[in-house]
């Protein structure tokens, strides 16, 4: 099998509809480049994504979780994304309080107009998770 | 087909091991696609129920466990509610986890279409309280029980079951009765023939020895089993005592929860039917000076037998559950007997069989009606 | 200084005069508190309307068959009491009660309650073995020095939290050296005051001794890091996780015995974690096998997503695994660590909203990357 | 029914196909089961390509389409449309974005490739558990509730009201024009105020589709975008409150000055000669400007920024009406000595500039200064005042005129209580968005104009008018109904314990209780569908349509396998 360094993680990103998808599809529009390893999920706003959808993403073996929506304040359904924040922030602590590695899970605001800061957002955290190396929980057996 | 003749498999190293051997040819020549089967949990203080498809991972299976951490039936109809699937699936299984495997197919929670069900003859297993105590001696001593078949050890449902040996899957391993180092497959179906067929094993060998061994043992049960039903009726009977019998539970419902028969998504006992305004339990109470809270602990444990004795397999995973160590498995045995004799029915005896309560003959049960008209 | 309830007896009997004078007079229509049903001397939650029952009353029995808390809920559940009760409960049930209000899943109208400064209580199995007689004296012992003996159950071993927050009457229990002569019960609140006023008892004016709980707390700090400390060394990543929950058979007890766990159906029971042939045919793929039932892992953290925030350390959880997980001292160091987050204390303060409900616009900057 | 999945992979003219190997696609998909077709177009989103795609639909017999392009923010209703044609429900589609989010951000053809058939098989895995979605049209009432009925209220009737639409013109005081009314002269271009004022308000009185209620306030707005019921009642007389649906409300209830009695330091309340900007307006537009002894003054002061340090905003039209009081005062006493004592001045817009430079020019003194305060002496005021040096200096007038801050009106709060909208830290009405939406609200029909938003000029809030009056003609069309939010969230009653966590974080109020059964209620017409309270419902009692779990869950299923 391939060396850690060498593979191509798999990062579930879930994106909300208004601010990141679209800051997405900037960041493409502007031919600018970030690893293939992140696989996009549009859903309307960040507040839907049940932080149980980042636990089952995690013991299905996904290498990282990304959570992106609207900079506080700019939700466009207006404060959404401040129950995602606590309910990520819940999430993470629940993770790392189990001994997890909740460095495999990452929120991001990225605004439409922000195409730069989601390539950003792609590359670094795809870094970070090649240096995690690859989700043990993909092969376990007894989950 | 065939259920007079068996073959002989002869043992290599050890049963477990041959079994294995048998399951992964099995595998290799695509007969099954994957296998639920027992095995170590990596920090060996438990068992749980795999489904394999990687023949690599058989290597730790354990076909027959010390003890029922999970009733194999809610293990196979937890992957086979939702409809049969593409794969061709083997579970070995106890016989009384086939046969509530077979209870769950009469109620639509299991998918037999591409399952073949093997038991194994069972000594029965350890309560999971002492097994957990310590799971190293544990094993030891299982494993001497098992040689001698000797059920002291084992939990007291077990040790009165006299289906341990019953046909009601597809194949089953019969190690009572056999010759020094090998074991007896027997077919109880057309599948399992098939897959006997297609492993060029061949049906031809005389099982008597091993059915008189089967008779023999059941037998003594069946008296170990009227005496002991005999004895708990005396002690749980009548109000008082039943309340006694209950006066620990602490309504966790784990019973239910554990329950191979219990498939329910909300159990009756759980839902608004049991929830009252307080005014009402207040009245409950000025009419007796006091009532236990929450009140109905022996209409669940009542309800429950309504429910499912007639189903009940007397696995005794109830009883391994309880956190208060009621005898739950044991009352439950008791009633089944009586539920199930009224309608001669056995739990998961075939699948052919269906259940009691909703099936009717138009001439039965009279001794029921009021003898004057 | 608080008035203060003054009663010659020891401070179960000095309840017991309490509650019979509450009912004889119809101050209140039932009482809800632990007692003996039955001649072998077996104790359960009971509801008391007539006076004379009192007296197989045990309020301060060391076990608790089921969180009060989660019963006081289903008392109330649909609606709340027209009859006044009064309700004995330790401080963990209390702060669950409050946390399943703050759900909807109960009222305090017209409910009384009696709290203690709690001393813990034993393993439900002792009840089976039938030991906790025995060990009564013991027991009472230990209260009075303010001291943790070495058989209660580990939750209550390390529970900082026994001092009560919103019981209209608080018993002075631990460390109170005389609370084998002498009940204190400390009165909080004015509709408590109310309902006692015309009893023939001595009313004095004290304060409850801090610094005494304090002392208290502390040593129960101490025994809780230890718990934490051992559990830290086990829970060292995937493996230590599945090492831990291996032996868990997925029977749920502990979600249906939780004072926080309250839905009528559990989301891990729900269509939603079911498993048919694609799912488990691209698990196979994946891992070659999979443990069924599956999802053994997904619920414990699922479990914890859910109710952490709420969790009081109650210990039911623990005390009704089958095969012995140390289900509370995980939900108690994860449910620490997430309270701590937001500095709540679950069951504190009824009109304190539950975090995961409300927001502040300005916090948590440092969690986004 | 068997399932027929079509995947359809645009090839976006070189776009996709020189960065994907879209033939390795194909061979990679085809055999997915119930994947009946895969088929590849140069361009799919051109004519050709919409033909060819709902011919294919219609001939394959496709159940459920997976268009692999574009982002769906680019061509997802194009797509959409191409089902409703072919008779397929436009909500059994899924688009993977293999353009935007794959084929132009991956340098290595090779991975690219790769992830398009993760992207592709994840819709697919999507597409499978999508259930075909109706439209809701709902009837819609075209008639506007305006309250207010200042400049901003005026401007929004005239050009909302119409044969077949009916305004309801709600005013608190007794006549029309609001605050405008007390100008002689707007600062740009020093127009007369009254002229174009009485003109608009004689259109309206003209106006047989404006009703118009002076003396009146709203008692009640409850109901949704399309259907509101309004409840007026008078605030002179005790009668029956007046009853009418609208189907949109427009807030234009303007603003109100900060009380300078606040800052004592200004003397105002307690010496004669202070008055604020409005006084001075209404002392103008009386035709003379004196003293409170008669006199007319010789020399003026003007103070600008009252308060707005403590209210931490710039009320932007200060300095400008300022600078038009000098213009006042040197017309009517041209002797006049005028010095304005500023910490920043704010002249905005492409006229302002230069009306100030005029009016500097008219030998006046513009005075940076700071901790100004006001005493008395005899009947003189002294103007005392650090300069820019921080050196302590002093004036002495006979008229000091303070341009306070601009505040919400008094009954803000009780306006936006009434239609359930949400107020900003100042207390204006808060837009649904500053620049995605700034004259909504997070109410879907109730918009807000004027100051009532924040302060602003007589153009701007005249723009305003009219953006909302446009936000209304373009949604509420007489006659026709308005689609309602497909993708709404719904909760199931067998499964919610009514712990009405959903009813907290819903931002909408599309969330009420039925005390009956004790559940939660989702109203669809007003759920926006963002799905928060899915994720809050701890009982997987709440889901949300299009976006239930399965559908989701199997998308991430098959991206990570």
């Amino acid at each position: 099998m391939k060396k850690d360094e060498e593979y191509m993680p798999k990062i579930i990103a879930f994106l909300c509809n208004w601010c990141s998808y679209a800051g997405a599809d900037l960041a493409g529009t502007s031919r600018l480049k970030y690893p293939p390893s992140i696989l996009p999920i549009r859903v309307m706003c960040s507040s839907r994504v049940d932080p149980l959808f980042a636990v089952r993403a995690y013991l299905d073996g996904a290498d990282g979780v990304l959570v992106a929506g609207c900079h506080p304040g700019d939700c466009h359904y207006q404060e959404g994304n401040y129950f995602t924040r606590r309910r990520f922030a819940m999430l993470k602590k629940v993770v790392e309080g189990v001994g997890l590695e909740s460095d495999r899970l990452r929120l991001s605001w990225v605004s439409a107009s922000e195409g730069q800061k989601y390539a950003k957002v792609a590359t670094d955290f795809t870094k970070k998770i090649k240096e995690l190396g690859r989700n043990s929980a993909r092969n376990k057996i007894f989950l | 087909m065939n259920k007079s003749k068996g073959a002989v498999i002869p043992v290599k190293s050890s049963v477990n091991k041959t079994i294995i051997d048998f399951l992964e040819k099995s595998l290799d020549k695509g007969i099954f696609d994957a296998v639920i089967i027992p095995m170590k949990v990596p920090a060996g203080d438990s068992f749980a129920y795999v489904l394999v498809k990687d023949k690599s991972l058989l290597k730790d299976a354990f076909p027959l466990p010390p003890v029922m951490f999970v009733q194999g039936a809610k293990a196979v109809s937890s992957i086979t509610r939702l409809g049969e699937g593409k794969l061709k699936i083997a579970a070995i299984m106890r016989p009384c986890e086939i046969r509530a495997t077979i209870e769950l197919a009469k109620l639509g929670q299991t998918n037999l279409e591409n399952m073949t069900l093997i038991s194994m003859d069972c000594p029965g297993v350890l309560p999971t309280s002492d097994f957990l105590s310590d799971p190293e001696k544990s094993m030891k001593l299982f494993d001497t029980a098992v040689k001698n078949w000797d059920d002291k050890i084992m939990r007291p449902v077990c040790q009165i079951c006299d289906k341990s040996s019953m046909l009601s899957g597809d194949l089953h391993i019969g190690t009572l009765g056999a010759k020094k180092d090998t074991f007896f497959i027997i077919s109880n179906s057309q599948k399992g023939n098939d897959v006997l067929d297609k492993l060029g094993i061949a049906l031809k060998e005389n099982i008597d020895s091993w059915k008189a061994k089967v008779k023999n043992t059941s037998d003594k049960k069946q008296e170990k089993r009227k005496k002991a039903h005999k004895d708990l009726k005396s002690k749980i009977g009548g109000i008082e005592n039943l309340l006694d019998t209950y006066s620990l539970c602490i309504n966790c419902h784990n019973c239910m929860r554990v329950c191979p028969i219990c498939a329910c998504r909300l159990c009756y006992f759980d839902s608004d039917k049991v929830k009252h305004l307080p005014e009402d339990y207040i009245q409950r109470a000025e009419s007796k000076g006091s009532i236990r809270f929450l009140p109905d602990t022996t209409l669940f444990q009542l309800g429950r037998m309504m429910h499912m004795s007639h189903s009940c397999v007397s696995c005794g995973a109830c009883e391994d559950a309880c956190p208060v160590s009621i005898p739950v498995a044991q009352i439950f045995s008791m009633i089944a007997d009586e539920t199930q004799g009224l309608f001669d029915y056995v739990s998961g005896r075939s699948l052919d069989e269906p259940l009691p309560l909703v099936a009717y003959k138009e001439e039965e049960l009279l001794e029921m009606e009021d003898a004057n008209d | 200084m608080t008035k203060v309830l003054k009663i010659n007896k020891n401070a179960e009997k000095g309840v017991l005069e309490l509650l019979r004078f509450l009912l004889q007079n119809g101050k209140v229509n039932g009482v809800f508190t632990l007692k003996k049903i039955n001649k072998d001397g077996a104790v359960a939650y009971s509801l008391i309307t007539n006076p004379d029952e009192i007296n197989d009353a045990v309020p301060f029995y060391p076990l608790m068959p089921v969180n009060a808390g989660k019963l006081l809920s289903r008392f109330t559940l649909e609606g709340s009491t027209k009859k006044p009760v009064i309700a004995v409960v330790k401080p963990c049930e209390l702060r669950g009660f409050i946390e399943l209000i703050k759900r909807e899943q109960g009222s305090f109208e017209n409910l009384f309650i009696i709290s203690s400064t709690c001393g813990g209580v034993y393993p439900l199995e002792m009840a089976v073995n039938k030991t906790v007689e025995s060990n009564l004296s013991k027991y009472w012992d230990m209260v009075k020095k303010g001291e943790i003996s070495s058989d209660l159950r580990s939750a209550c071993k390390g529970c900082e939290e026994f001092v009560p927050y919103v019981a209209d009457f608080t018993v002075d229990l631990m460390g109170n050296n005389d609370a084998n002569k002498q009940c204190l019960i400390f009165l909080n609140t004015e509709k408590g005051e109310e309902i006692v006023k015309d009893m023939k008892v001595e009313f004095i004016e004290k304060e409850i001794d801090n610094k005494k709980l304090d002392k208290i707390r502390d040593k129960r700090k101490i025994e809780k890091k230890k718990l934490f400390d051992v559990l830290e060394t086990k829970m060292n990543g995937m493996d230590g996780l599945i090492d831990i929950f291996g032996k868990c058979i997925s029977c749920h007890g502990c979600s249906k015995v939780c004072p926080i766990c309250y839905c009528k159906l559990c989301e891990f029971e729900s269509p939603d974690v079911e498993y048919g042939p694609s799912k488990y045919e691209s698990e196979l793929r994946k891992r070659g096998g999979l443990r069924v039932p599956p999802g053994t892992i997904f619920y414990q953290i699922g479990r914890l997503t859910h109710i952490s925030i709420s969790c009081v350390g109650c210990g039911q959880c623990e005390d009704v695994c089958p095969v012995d997980i140390p289900v509370s001292t995980i939900f108690m160091k994860v449910g620490e660590s997430v309270q701590k987050m937001f500095d709540y204390v679950p069951g504190k303060d009824i009109k304190e909203a539950i975090p995961l409900v409300t927001f502040e616009k300005e916090e948590f900057a440092e969690i986004e990357e | 029914m068997e399932r027929k999945i079509g995947v359809y992979i645009c090839e976006c003219g070189p776009n996709i196909s020189e960065k994907v190997d879209i033939d390795k696609v194909i061979d990679e998909i085809s055999p997915i089961e119930d994947v009946a077709v895969v088929e590849k177009y140069k361009l799919l989103c051109s004519a050709d390509g919409k033909k060819f795609l709902e011919e294919q639909i219609k001939k394959q017999g496709i159940t459920h389409l997976v268009v692999a392009a574009c982002s769906p923010k680019e061509h997802e209703k194009t797509f959409m449309e191409i089902c409703i044609k072919a008779d397929l429900n436009p909500y059994l589609f899924q688009l993977a974005n293999i353009r935007e989010q794959c084929a132009w951000i991956t340098e290595d053809k090779d991975e690219a490739t790769k992830k398009t058939i993760r992207l592709i098989r994840a819709a697919i895995g999507r597409v499978r558990y999508q259930s075909p979605l109706e439209s809701k049209w709902i009837d819609s009432n075209p008639d506007v509730l305006i309250i207010g009925g200042g400049i901003a209220g005026i401007e929004a009737s005239l050009q909302l009201a119409s044969s077949n639409r009916k305004v309801y013109l709600v005013d608190k005081t007794s006549s029309l024009g609001g605050l405008i009314t007390n100008f002689e002269k707007t600062f740009h271009g020093m127009k007369s105020v009254s002229n174009f004022v009485n003109e608009k308000i004689q259109e309206i009185n003209n106006n047989d589709n404006i009703k118009v209620f002076t003396d009146s306030e709203v008692e009640e707005v409850i109901g949704f975008f399309g259907n509101f019921e309004v409840k007026l009642k008078s605030t002179v007389e005790e009668n029956e409150p007046v009853e009418f649906n609208v189907g949109a409300v427009v807030l234009a209830t303007g603003s109100t000055l900060l009380n300078p009695e606040k800052f004592p330091q200004y003397g105002y309340g307690k010496f004669d000669n202070v008055v604020t900007s409005l006084e001075f307006e209404k002392m103008n537009l009386s035709g003379e400007i004196s003293l409170k002894n008669g006199k007319i003054p010789g020399s003026v002061a003007i103070l600008h920024c009252i308060g707005r340090d403590e209210k931490g905003y710039c009320s932007e039209i200060c300095c400008m009406y300022s600078l038009k009081f000098i213009r006042y005062l040197k017309e009517k006493i041209p002797s006049v000595k005028v010095s304005n004592f500023y910490y920043d001045l704010c002249i905005p817009g492409k006229t302002d500039q230069k009306f100030y430079e005029e009016t500097k020019s008219k030998n006046v003194d513009f005075i940076r200064s700071s901790d100004v305060e006001i005493t008395e002496k005899g009947n003189q005021l002294n103007i005392n005042y650090k300069d820019e040096n921080k050196g302590k200096k002093s004036v002495q007038v006979d008229m000091a005129i303070l341009a306070p801050a601009i505040e919400p009106t008094v009954d803000a709060s009780k306006i936006a209580d009434i239609t359930g909208i949400s107020q900003d830290v100042e207390g204006f009405f808060a837009e649904e968005h500053e620049k995605i939406n700034p004259v909504s609200t997070s109410t879907e029909g109730i918009y807000i104009v004027g100051c009532a938003q924040g302060p602003k000029n007589i153009s701007n809030t005249i723009i305003q008018s009219e953006a909302a009056a446009g936000k209304i003609l373009s949604s509420l069309i007489p006659g026709r109904k308005i689609e309602a939010e497909v993708k709404t969230s719904h909760i199931s009653e067998s499964f919610c314990i009514g712990c009405k966590t959903c009813l907290t974080v819903c931002s909408y109020g599309a969330i009420t209780f039925d005390e009956e059964k004790k559940v939660s209620v989702v109203n669809e017409v007003i759920c926006r569908g963002c799905g928060n309270c899915v994720a809050a419902c701890p009982s997987g009692a709440a889901s949300i349509k299009h976006f239930k779990f399965r559908q989701i869950y199997q998308e991430l299923l098959e991206a990570v396998r």
